[in-house]
């Protein structure tokens, strides 16, 4: 239980490994990792361009963030353990198997293109902050209740550490020892308020034994380490021992979303220390010293993702635009008959 | 058939449903070894064991979200709340959550929740316990919204809320909890939603209730048949769906209506019935739909709560002006 | 008189609240050093500092919690949540104590809180930004209700509400809080509760609305004066307290009403508005009191707001309609 | 920040001190708080008769609580620090200047007696759980910035901890660090629910190194180490060192209130088991060992309570119901014409 203080690390920024790290990911699948971070920076700057343009909705980057989502998603075994999103965690959806031209479909005006397929784990993203934590308690007891040996990955940020929903699904889940990880990304903000605002706590994990269970500090720009952390407290979870919540110590790089304008209330120090510390440059160095990385692999890469963005884009610009049905779809199995007059008078009126 | 209480009658019918679907589970607080604060769900645990009926730590918002995690899982689980009173605590799970998880998901998940809650006022409870949120509830599209009036009706509606696909709010009237007796169907009585029940017939004017407010009707029914005025008695059973039919055959056939809640007057649901009457057959009315409810008032202590609800003196008056109109 | 929007209006009605009374403090999130998401508060933590002007933890219901602390010990806190659709995460501190501790403690304790908060659509916001949950609110005893619809509206009852003795939520229509200026009283211009606006002349119908329905009324209006319909539009600016007698003296006048909301249809407070007319100007109709409101499903992501949201043509047609009666 | 983990005692079951406790409370104070004690304990009694007879409302007894509630209590001086209760601390309130006979009345059909005089710094008991918290740190918040140096002690059960709004107010007051005592009592139940079932946490007071501030454990059923450590968190907080969780180990020896029946759920030997500790019993041998403290003492302090409660009961016997303007008082200062219009008709209804 004294698991809180200590800060887990294994990969220094220099890109090499702290003395004594016991790795446990192979080398080949550290460089899918860095694809997968890479992607997720390369969709955020797309993102942000096309709704600039006013072409793309709110977007959320994850920029700076790529370590904590990428490192603690491949710990999960896609075939039957579910992630539980907050909003800014698109590599975790992609490793779940959720489709990349889906996600821009819906961004860029296709709510419906949104849906998640029968066969992938993974909620819709959560705006409501932490009310997605008593449902991942919920689902990884339940899933647990039928058999299955699942473990339910759900993410949160600081801000949302502070909602009593936090408090009430992590109680929950020690008291149902649900097979659940809480993946606490500490970004050191919540819009514009400050981590030394959001609570007078040490660490948001020392929070851990007040529900009964391990508490985990990791440094959040470590991708190895993220992903050791995780892969134990997956390991527990799924054993019968119950929750953890790890706490990701990262920083958002980029703005909270693009309505926002963090120049308002950053210290441009403070940033330019956090950009050195980007997670995706350790990555590269720790490739690179190993062989398994070089400009033109880089390159590669890059052109890979991009390709896959602008067929992405390409198919969203096609679809049609959603009509009236679409606010009645899915509302109810069986809508009640006053809604379904209403739908019909919203698509005759829609007609005139 | 058996005569059973309405708390009987809600056992009997959870007990059908737990027997029937293996996926069936109850959650709440104090549900197991007590059987809930009013013991619906007494002996349940026993016979169904603690996994499946299960006492949860005291936060409604976790019962409410966790239901729906368990719903994703497969299961069909019925939460209850202590009171519907508490609900606030929870509500940002049961509006914004609940009710949206199939259009948030874009149809891939279903969440068919039950949340129980015993509501209303009459039985001096402690503050809080007897707040009627219906109106509310009703303005959280994606949640069903039962109001069960009778023992017959608690049962067959309940399990129609169990094998509803969509989440369901299902409000029951403490005060009738044990207040009489009826026959009550074994095994899986379904009473369908949507379909107000006549509850007592009348050809001057139109009683339109739910819930507790319903037996208050029939009372005032009575009172009005001494006076040689006939009061029909519709009880809306559910408020999502509504029964819109029925309300205007009744408005349509008695031209007089009065609609009788426990929630405060403004913004009641009754507006809702004397709004939509208005808008569908003005002009089969002889005069304004009238509305008894609780005043704009909180709910007070429950040495003044007759001071505060509806009393049968208020609907026979308000009945009585109805039909000199 | 400067021509302000109703951002810069609001601010200054802060500002002038926090010079005229040290007592008054703000608290939310992200209001200091960001000025809050729209920038309402822009500016106003570097003028009265850091203890007057408060980040607080994101945590819905202990702002309205706190709000009630501070005000206990003599403060005058205006909360603002970040959104409307936020206050479900609260709204046990809102109904059942905020609105409710000066009757809970027999009169001993006022808490005059002002809870600001954001909302309505037509801006494109993500999920649960544009919730319109008037309806609900209006359930909740004791607590004043306040939607105004004009820059000049938003200063004066937002500084009569922070001198109330009693509890208000005041929501802040987000798709006008730039959407146009006019000139705003300087200082402490006070605009008082339940007195409804004529915002517009009319004698064929009236058209009531709040908030940012209001604005689309007016061009409804214009519309219709187009083709030769004169339409008055009544801003209710308050719905508690409620400006019956204004209500009625429209229904009297023109004889023909519709109510434009943006919350659903269904238990909306339009069902209120048409409730009380036709109860009480019965007569005076020439048919029914007529609504156009969102449907009753959840609100859609913004790409869809249009087909969602009362729309010109509908409120267009609706008013047609009602001059045909 | 591991004295979560120690639990505080001084008093013994026996009646004798652990060696070396440091006892704040001088004998003849001591003496007073058994009084105090006393008068929770038949004032529950006497609530619980007139409940049966039909003359009192649901009552919820301290019974096996009186040290936890009296023992902090009175380590605040009521003529500048505020007590924010849940339900269960009869006690504190008097301690307050709360006038027995205004209980008692309210308790009996006449609420609007339950007003607090204007200069007793006491909330009205909460009977939504945990509500009273984020409102305690408000209030403590509040009253440091208008320049008092006050000190709220709030009250809170084991079922209350579970609630979002518990960690809300804890994690606010510690960022405020407002001068706020959160007294946890722990009394092993919340209706029928078990401590058990109500957290996986090892102790509640763990929870408090989470919010930045300390979390102690005291046996609540001592007096004297109630009274200790809460005379510490109040002095902390007066000296602006922020709040303090304390729980307080005890146990409920009654039911949950008069709708509740326990022998469906508990075990009648850990029920005996816990009479044994009952806190009266060792004040009792404590004070007698000191001299201070004999039969003929309980027995005039037993009348003298008695006494008061029986003119409280007869006062409250004669006066009037209230009448339907009960319902409509101080509801708002200015009440809507629609409300006062409703008054009227509701007055005029009743005298018809
Ligand atoms: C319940 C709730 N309150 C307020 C908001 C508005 N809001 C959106 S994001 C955000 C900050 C979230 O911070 P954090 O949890 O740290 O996540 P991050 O954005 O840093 O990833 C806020 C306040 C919301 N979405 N939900
Ligand atoms: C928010 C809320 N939910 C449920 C209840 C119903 N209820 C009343 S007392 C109680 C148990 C409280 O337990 P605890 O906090 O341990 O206090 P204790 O009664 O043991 O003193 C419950 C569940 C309530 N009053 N408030
Ligand atoms: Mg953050
Ligand atoms: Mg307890």
């Amino acid at each position: 239980m004294t698991a809180a203080v200590r800060r887990r690390s294994q990969l220094l920024p220099s890109g090499r490994l702290r003395p004594g790290a016991a790795v446990s990911l192979p080398v080949d699948e550290v460089r899918a990792a860095l694809e997968l971070m890479l992607l997720s920076r390369r969709f955020d700057a797309r993102a942000i361009a096309m709704q600039r343009l006013g072409r793309w909705g709110v977007h959320s980057p994850a920029e700076g963030q790529e370590a904590a989502v990428v490192g603690s998603c491949l710990a999960l075994d896609p075939g039957r353990d579910w992630v539980v999103p907050q909003y800014r965690e698109l590599a975790a959806y992609l490793h779940q198997g959720h489709g990349l031209e889906r996600v821009v479909a819906a961004q860029m005006g296709h709510p419906q293109e949104g849906r998640i397929a029968d066969e992938v784990r993974l909620l819709p993203v959560q705006v409501a902050l932490a009310a997605q934590l008593p449902q991942a308690v919920g689902l990884a007891w339940g899933l647990r209740r039928q058999g299955q040996d699942a473990v339910v990955l759900t993410y949160l940020g600081d801000g949302a550490s502070s909602e009593g929903d936090f408090h009430e699904a992590c109680n929950l889940a020690g008291v149902v020892r649900a097979p659940v990880v809480f993946l606490l990304q500490n970004n050191g903000w919540a819009i514009s308020t400050p981590r030394r605002l959001q609570s007078a706590a040490t660490t948001l994990a020392s929070r851990g034994p007040g529900y009964g269970f391990p508490g985990v500090v990791v440094d959040g720009n470590d991708l190895l380490a993220v992903h050791a952390v995780t892969a134990e407290a997956v390991g527990r979870a799924r054993a019968g021992d119950g929750p953890t919540l790890i706490e990701a110590q990262t920083y958002r790089l980029g703005f909270h979303n693009t309505t926002d304008d963090p120049t308002a209330y950053t210290d441009p120090a403070e940033l330019a220390a956090a950009r050195a510390l980007d997670p995706i440059l350790r990555v590269r160095r720790y490739l690179t010293a190993h062989g398994a990385w070089d400009e033109e692999r880089e390159a590669a890469a890059c052109r890979a993702i991009d390709d896959r963005l602008d067929r992405a884009i390409a198919r969203a610009e096609r679809l049609p635009a959603p009509g009236p049905a679409a606010c009645f779809d899915d509302v109810y199995a069986e809508p009640p008959p006053r809604v379904l007059a209403q739908r019909a008078h919203a698509l005759a009126e829609a007609e005139v | 058939m058996a005569q059973l209480t309405m708390v009987e009658a809600l056992r009997d019918g959870l007990r059908v449903a737990m027997a029937d679907d293996p996926r069936v589970l109850c959650l709440g607080l104090d549900i197991g070894t007590l059987g809930g604060v009013f013991r619906v769900t007494r002996g349940l645990q026993a016979e169904f064991g603690a996994d499946r009926v299960v006492d949860t730590p005291l936060a409604e918002a976790s019962i409410i979200g966790a239901a729906i995690g368990l719903a994703l899982a497969g299961l069909r689980p019925v939460a209850e709340l202590q009171f519907l009173g508490f609900s606030h605590q929870g509500f940002h799970q049961l509006g914004a959550q609940l009710g949206r998880f199939r259009t948030r998901s874009r149809g891939r998940f279903a969440v068919p929740v039950v949340v129980r809650a015993p509501f209303g006022g009459g039985i001096r409870s402690p503050e809080f316990h007897s707040d009627a949120l219906e109106a509310q509830i009703v303005q959280m599209p994606g949640i069903k919204v039962v109001m069960p009036a009778t023992p017959a009706d608690a049962k067959g509606l309940l399990l129609t809320a169990i094998r509803d696909p969509d989440p369901v709010l299902f409000c029951e009237p403490d005060r009738l909890y044990r207040l009489g007796r009826e026959e009550v169907p074994p095994g899986p009585h379904l009473v369908p939603f949507g379909v107000a029940r006549l509850a007592r017939a009348g050809d001057d004017l139109t009683l339109v209730a739910w819930s507790a407010a319903v037996e208050l009707c029939l009372r005032a029914a009575d009172r009005l048949a001494g006076e040689g005025i006939g009061a029909a008695v519709l009880d809306l059973r559910t408020l999502v769906p509504l029964d819109v039919e029925a309300i205007l055959r009744e408005a349509r056939r008695t031209s007089r209506v009065v609609v009788v809640h426990e929630a405060p007057l403004t913004g009641g649901f009754g507006a809702e019935i004397a709004a939509t009457i208005q808008e569908e057959a003005f002009h089969a009315l002889d005069g304004p739909v009238r509305r008894v409810a609780a005043w704009d008032v909180p709910y007070p202590p429950g040495r003044l709560e007759d001071h505060y609800l509806p009393s049968l003196e208020r609907v026979v008056r308000a009945a009585r002006a109805a039909v000199r109109d």
